[in-house]
């Protein structure tokens, strides 16, 4: 391979922020043909390298080589044209417009009299569409799309053109394993057409599974480079932050109280019907399924966000019928949403003001908000989840992705509720940090609360859930216990093979 | 050795300062060139006056920022303040009530017109530029049904009370200023430290994330109108006051004034940021660019011009030095 | 699919509905309130209407684009009076009065050129600053009106030519040149903006600028052109309407921003920007006229007039919202 | 014979006086069982003014009186309307000499001659006071634009050199028929100017907003107001000694004979072109001569 030309190269970036050395010289090179991994923890630079590279940011010092020849990129335009295409971690799309439109945003094909040629931007659009396999057209309007397929909508972006390397910046973070499989197949294509590819993940499976090479980097600087074929977890964590991990599971048996919450042929609409299951104080209690299976709609309606059209909620034996969170959470039932730009976070704002938010009726000292309690707060999460964030007053908007993910958690965990439900919490958050993550969740059962974790990740519900409850098309399917539970079994439940409904 | 760093450190504060507070920089700039073309614009009498002056805008001001905050609009003040300066003369000249009435009276009429707005914008959802303009202009008729269309005055002047809220002045400074700046201060407090300011930063920065975290978003949307016309309730008692009588249109236009005076503060139109003390500082520019402008014996057309590009180099000065650049980065 | 396309009908025909609604009513309530006894749904009538909304109707139009690419522009009124001034003072210049007739199309080209001019200087400052369009153009708002004032002081302008005046009179169908106007420029900009690169563009950027960004969309270039549009439209409403009266009061044009905001909102555009149709505007426009006319049909009086406005405004958008529930399903946020 | 007569005003509710009128207006009408009245407002808007009047020609009404918002601009409008056939009788202000043709008479105040009365009673009082010579003024004008208030301030402009040729007139800033504006712009002068003698201002609204300002800062017992369109706030200042003098003009007799003006055209009576009713001067001297106004 180091025969060719890198299709990329990057010498000695440095990039800061206002109280941030996000990059600090760093060298990374890409060849043609081939899938190179970058690995480091929550805010380590990846994101911003690649920014860099995309010409999102300035760099600071440092030079770029597209092909071995200098460039400077002064915006995304520039980047484009030397064939460098950017998936990026946060989702980048126009929700009014059509699926089509966002594919060729910003080159859409045209006729005479700056016309759009609406005819060969669907056609080639569901060109596109039909190699990532997914079952809405060029037509559909983006905001009607689920945020799976809306990422699958950011990767389409990649196959417009005939690039000479793709970034893809954790596109499976909200993707399902039916999804990433469609992705690693276009990506074995890119790769075979002689693309260089820069992959940025949190998910050792992933890179073990379509990565060549894995560079790492760490604090902003530059770590070294690995073959993958010629590496293991053990060592990427240790370069990634200095230390091994212990991944093994707490294997005591629980120690299982009352019922805390119970749902009792629980509906609302089409979005999940007659649900019937129960999570008790000191349980873990998973959540399985595809896309679009109904868990958030349920985890919602136990928020008080929807209002059943069917069935009841059971609170420690008594019925309760829930208006809004303010209920919820005066009830002690929590939610780590989904998605956090939207759901989690006021970007705006800084990250102790985000974690407080909900309690932050409680922070007080006379009629004003205690700058102290808060202080204290956020010290205590920022330590125990590891937010990299330059002081408490920055707001969250500038933090990493992974450091976002964690504030929302931190929010959450903080609150100290009764009944938690976590949806997806892991998305984005690196190694180190998912497993302290899950030790925090299995740590909030043991002391008696009860836990409610969905993820579209099997490792994870594996991982840290007592019981199992799988899900399709709106129903549940089975449930299974930690002793009993298969990945086969799982895989079936949740694809509808099983008839048996728990 | 220490004296650099001190020095460095020093620069890096006062370029965190001007960053920080660009708009203020942008304040002083225009005093001292005004001071400059005509000494008597730093008279203290003249100082105050604007101050006094500017008082009415302000107050109004200090509401519509928690409105703009919380992420709406308010585009119904100049009408409300109309409806308030008309009602509470109304009610002055009633011997059913007199002064002592009129005062809470005005006040409970205009809350409920508020209350209405929050209704129709926290509850029911409904876009507030819209509802706002249509509460403009129904307001406007409220006030004319009213009044049957005349204008609203007091008879005798020298007999009542009513004076000193637009006319009085304690301690050598004038009532209206007191009031501007004793409110600024509460509601600057309420704004910035208390649980409930924290969420009307919450609900306007990201109101779908309020929900999730609990924040009950409809009643603090709510809450931000009637402190709106609470605001515009004292602006009106303030005008009212010191000219002891109004027209139906008193207030007409005032809600673009209001909206600037905000805006040039540096509050973001789509909600979340700016502050109290950033509102007071966009009233006071307003205020003493107009009373400038005047004194230079500029006419009034060419005071129009000036302040426009005042207005703009004000905010430019403020986002440029905020992102340390001049020009924008867009492409 | 079909049960789709049947919602997105109903969503968007909040507008039509109401239109009808006020049809109905003021046919009804005319006959009973109306001295004139004249019908009110007449064609004369319904064709006058259409050239009584264009002033603010041809603004409206632009300010759709501008708003759907994520900006406003308040200084339209001021925009509207200063290319009515700069088209009625051209008429008496002497190379112009020596061209006879052949001024008028020229005197129209100055107005448009001043409206494109004042569209620039807003465009230009919204994109190399950075400010905010709603400052800048709240700046503008004064600024241009200062101009105004110091082309002629508080002096009207005016330039009385009958010819001008008979072609703004002059009838196709019925329809008088100003809502001949309006319905080509609502046709104009509605293929601009669902047909052409440019006008999907400005929907991307009004929607998400960040991603436009991204993607490598020139967004300065397109919020310029938007400006400079919105700049020639106003002016364009000055042609149409001042051509027939001849005479600029300095003070003309004042409110006419919040009433095109309003048409453009009332017609479902998105006050963000990336959502909305000129069609949507159209009605929106169309509905107010209504109102203003059929109120005056029936005879209401001032202060009622300016209640039921307003309370009309929020009905309306009331009944949308309750036309756009999803139903049980909803998410309660 | 009954007749239907349709009316567009400039601006009700922007003032009493306007209001008052359309009061009045009314009261006239509906005292007149032969008559009929379709009462419009065109909110200060010259193109809502031009589409009033089309409606009003639409709606076939048997003459039509108008209140230009601009004296130039309804002129094309006013054509369609005579060529409609119905009678135009304008009031209060005027239309632009081009429009003559089409119109069948002018009823109401005349602005240059207010102004210049204003003029008048300033000098006299100067005089009076033996300060012509050395006088210096300031003037609050109306809102910018409108026909009112540049009238009134050109025949103020031209007659007071004549009368008073050593008078300044230091400045003139605009209070847009508003107290709380005008007071605004005295306090600006009182503060720039260390010496005023006379303020003549657009209306007595705006003056008494001058009056206010120089109240407060102790200055107003060197001052003489002078105002225009005496309101009832204006009579009372005169009354307490504070104020000087004014122009009395009622809106009700400015309503009365527009409405008698229309009815004498349509009973084809003779009526002369221009119908001024008389706007006499006000001072403290001669104040018990005149009612307080109503509005
Ligand atoms: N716009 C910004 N302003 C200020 N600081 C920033 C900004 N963007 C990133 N940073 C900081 O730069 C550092 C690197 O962030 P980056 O997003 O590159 O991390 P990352 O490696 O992609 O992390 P993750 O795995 O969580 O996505 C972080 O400390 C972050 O707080
Ligand atoms: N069969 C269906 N009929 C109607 N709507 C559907 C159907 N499947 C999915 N949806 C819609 O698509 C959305 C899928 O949302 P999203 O992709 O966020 O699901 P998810 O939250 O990841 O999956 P889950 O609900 O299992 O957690 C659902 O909210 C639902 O509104
Ligand atoms: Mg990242
Ligand atoms: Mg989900």
């Amino acid at each position: 391979m180091t025969q060719h030309t890198p299709a990329l190269r990057l010498e000695g970036i440095v990039k800061t922020f206002p109280g941030v050395r996000a990059l600090d010289g760093v060298s990374f090179s890409v060849l043609p043909g081939e899938v190179h991994a970058l690995m480091g923890e929550n805010g380590a630079g990846k994101s911003t390298l690649m920014k860099v590279l995309g010409g999102i940011y300035q760099p600071d010092a440092g030079r770029i080589f597209i092909e071995e020849r200098e460039t400077v990129m002064r915006g995304p335009l520039e980047a484009k044209a030397e064939g460098v295409m950017f998936i990026h971690q946060e989702l980048s799309l126009a929700e009014e417009l059509s699926v089509a439109e966002n594919v060729y945003l910003g080159e859409l094909p045209r006729k005479r009299f700056g016309r759009v040629d609406w005819a060969t931007l669907y056609a080639r659009t569901d060109a596109i569409l039909q190699k990532l396999k997914v079952r809405f057209d060029a037509r559909t309007r983006v905001g009607e799309l689920s945020i799976a397929n809306q990422q699958m909508v950011e990767i389409a972006r990649a196959l417009t053109v005939n690039a000479k390397a793709v970034i893809f910046d954790e596109p499976t973070a909200s993707l399902t394993d039916a999804e990433k499989v469609v992705l690693f197949d276009v990506i074995a294509d890119l790769r075979a057409q002689g693309v260089g590819i820069v992959y940025i993940s949190h998910r050792m499976e992933e890179i073990f599974r379509i990565t060549d090479r894995i560079s790492i980097l760490r604090d902003g600087a530059y770590r070294g480079t690995l073959e993958t074929a010629a590496t293991d977890e053990d060592e990427i964590t240790r370069m990634m932050i200095g230390r091994s991990l212990d991944l093994s599971r707490n294997a005591a048996a629980p120690d299982l109280g009352p019922v805390a919450l119970r749902a009792e042929g629980l509906s609302c609409g089409h979005l999940f019907e007659d649900a019937t299951f129960e999570v008790r104080e000191g349980e873990v209690l998973g959540f399985y399924g595809l896309v679009g299976a109904g868990r958030t709609e349920i985890a919602e309606t136990l928020f008080g966000l929807r209002t059943p059209t069917a069935g009841r909620i059971l609170l420690k034996g008594d019925e309760i019928s829930l208006g809004s969170p303010v209920e919820a959470i005066a009830r002690g039932i929590s939610l780590v949403p989904e998605s956090r730009k939207e759901q989690g976070l006021v970007l705006g704002m800084n990250c102790r003001d985000n974690i407080t938010l909900p309690q932050v009726d409680d922070l007080t000292a006379g009629p004003f908000v205690s700058d102290g309690a808060e202080i204290s707060i956020y010290d205590q999460y920022r330590d125990r989840l590891a937010i990299k964030s330059p002081s408490w007053r920055t707001p969250v908007g500038n933090l990493s992705g992974g450091n976002q993910q964690k504030i929302v958690i931190g929010k959450w965990l903080s609150m100290r509720p009764e009944v938690l439900i976590v949806d997806e919490p892991t998305r984005g958050i690196d190694v180190g940090s998912k497993s302290e993550i899950h030790n925090l969740l299995r740590e909030l059962a043991k002391q008696g609360y009860a836990v409610i974790v969905i993820s579209s990740e099997m490792p994870e519900v594996l991982h840290v859930s007592d019981r199992i409850v799988a899900m399709y098309h709106g129903r549940i399917m089975r449930e299974f216990t930690a002793a009993e539970v298969t990945e086969d079994g799982l895989i079936q439940a949740i694809s509808g093979l099983t008839g048996d409904a728990a | 050795m220490a004296d650099t760093a001190l020095k460095s450190t020093a620069m890096k504060s006062v370029g965190g300062l001007l960053a920080r507070q660009g708009i203020l920089v942008a304040f002083v700039v225009f005093m001292v060139g005004f001071a400059l073309w005509n000494p008597r614009f730093i008279d203290i009498d003249n100082v105050f006056g604007v101050i006094r002056s500017s008082a009415i805008l302000g107050v109004m001001a200090l509401g519509v920022t928690f409105v703009v905050i919380g992420g709406n609009l308010d585009l119904s003040v100049g009408s409300m303040l109309s409806f308030s300066a008309i009602v509470v003369l109304d009610l002055h000249e009633n011997p059913a009530f007199g002064p002592a009435l009129a005062i809470p009276a005005m006040y409970a009429m205009t809350l409920a017109l508020g209350a209405l707005n929050g209704f129709l914008i926290g509850y029911l959802r409904l876009n507030s530029l819209i509802v706002t303009l249509g509460m403009l202009s129904a307001i406007h008729g409220l006030t004319l049904t009213y009044s049957g269309g005349q204008n609203m005055d007091i008879a005798n002047q020298s007999e009542t009370w009513f004076g000193v809220f637009g006319r009085g002045s304690a301690l050598g400074i004038p009532v209206p200023v007191l009031i501007f700046a004793g409110l600024a201060a509460l509601l600057g407090m309420i704004l910035a430290k208390t649980p409930f300011g924290r969420k009307v930063y919450a609900v306007g920065g990201n109101g779908t994330a309020a929900t999730f975290s609990g924040i009950p978003r409809a009643r603090v949307v709510f809450a931000t109108y009637l402190i709106s016309a609470f605001c515009v309730a004292t602006a009106g008692l303030i005008q009212a006051s010191r000219t002891m009588g109004a027209q139906n249109t008193v207030g007409q236009g005032l809600e673009l004034e209001v909206l600037a005076a905000v805006i040039l503060g540096g509050a973001s139109l789509l909600g979340g940021s700016g502050t109290i003390f950033k509102t007071v500082i966009g009233v006071l520019i307003l205020g003493f660019i107009q009373n400038g402008l005047l004194l230079a014996g500029l006419e009034f057309y060419v005071q129009f011009v000036v302040t426009w590009i005042i207005i703009i180099l004000a905010v430019w000065l403020d986002i440029a030095t905020k992102r340390g650049k001049l020009w924008s980065p867009i492409a | 699919m079909r049960d789709e396309r049947l919602k997105t009908l109903l969503k968007g025909g909040a507008i039509w509905g109401f239109i009808l609604l006020e049809l109905v009513f003021f046919e009804v309530a005319g006959r009973i309130w109306s001295l004139s006894g004249n019908a009110f749904v007449d064609l004369d009538n319904m064709l006058l209407l259409l050239k009584q909304a264009a002033p603010i109707g041809i603004i409206a139009v632009g300010m759709t684009v501008v708003m759907i690419n994520g900006n406003i522009d308040l200084s339209v009124g001021a925009t509207y009076a200063l290319a009515g001034i700069v088209m009625l003072d051209s008429m008496s210049w002497p190379f112009m009065e020596a061209l006879g007739a052949g001024a008028i199309p020229l005197a129209w080209g100055f107005a448009l050129l001043t409206g494109a001019l004042l569209g620039l200087i807003n465009g230009l400052i919204v994109w190399k600053t950075g400010v905010d369009a709603f400052i800048v153009t709240l700046g503008a708002m004064l600024g241009f009106r200062g101009l105004v004032f110091m082309y002629n002081g508080e002096q009207p302008t005016y330039h009385l030519d009958w010819t001008m005046v008979d072609i703004a009179e002059a009838e196709i169908l019925g329809l008088q040149t100003p809502a001949l106007v309006f319905l080509a420029v609502v046709l104009g900009v509605w293929l601009l903006m669902t047909r052409t690169v440019h006008g999907r563009n400005a929907y991307a950027i009004g929607d998400n600028r960040d991603a436009a960004v991204n993607a490598g969309l020139r967004v300065g270039p397109h919020i310029l052109i938007n400006f400079v549009l919105i700049g020639v439209l106003a002016a364009l409403s000055a042609v149409a309407f001042y051509s027939g009266s001849g005479s600029v009061n300095p003070n003309d044009g004042m409110l006419f921003e919040l009433w095109a905001i309003t048409a453009v909102v009332l017609g479902g555009t998105k006050l963000t920007g990336g959502r909305g149709s000129i069609i949507g505007t159209l009605g929106g426009v169309l509905a107010i006229q209504l109102l203003r006319m059929g109120l005056g049909h029936i005879g209401a009086q001032t202060e009622t007039v300016n209640l039921v406005i307003g309370t009309i405004l929020i009905a309306v958008l009331f009944l949308d919202r309750q036309l756009n529930r999803k139903g049980a399903e909803e998410l309660k946020i | 014979q009954s007749y239907t007569i349709g009316i567009t005003q400039n601006n009700v509710g922007v003032d009493s006086y306007q209001t008052t009128y359309e009061q009045a207006f009314i009261a006239a009408a509906e005292a007149n069982p032969d008559v009929d009245v379709v009462v419009l407002d065109a909110g200060g808007d010259v193109a809502r003014q031009i589409a009033q009047i089309q409606d009003l020609v639409q709606q076939d009404v048997d003459a039509m009186i108008i209140w230009p918002t601009n004296g130039q601009a309804v002129i094309p409008a006013v054509r369609e309307a005579y060529r409609a056939e119905i009678p135009v009788i304008i009031t209060n202000s005027n239309i632009a000499e081009e429009g003559f043709d089409f119109v069948r008479s002018f009823s109401g105040p005349d602005n240059i001659t207010q102004g210049q009365r204003a003029a008048e009673i300033m000098c006299d009082r100067f005089k009076e006071k033996g300060i012509e010579d050395e006088a210096q003024i300031v003037e609050v004008t109306g809102q910018p634009g409108y026909t009112t208030a540049i009238e009134r301030s050109e025949g103020f402009q031209q007659r007071l050199p004549e009368v008073c040729p050593n008078v300044t007139l230091l400045d003139s800033q605009p209070g847009n028929w508003n107290r709380e504006d005008a007071q605004q712009v005295m306090e600006a002068f009182l503060v720039q100017y260390d010496d005023i003698d006379g303020v003549y201002s657009g209306d007595d609204n705006m003056g008494v907003g001058a009056l206010n300002a120089a109240l407060a800062a102790d200055r107003a017992g060197d001052i003489t107001f002078v105002g225009a369109t005496n309101f009832a706030v204006g009579y009372d200042a005169m009354e307490r000694g504070e104020y000087w003098g004014s122009i009395y003009q009622s809106p009700v007799d400015d309503a009365e004979a527009a409405l008698q003006t229309a009815i004498d055209v349509l009973e084809g009576e003779d009526v002369p072109f221009l119908n001024y009713f008389d706007t006499p001067k006000i001072t403290q001297e001669n104040m018990d001569e005149f009612d307080r106004p109503v509005f």
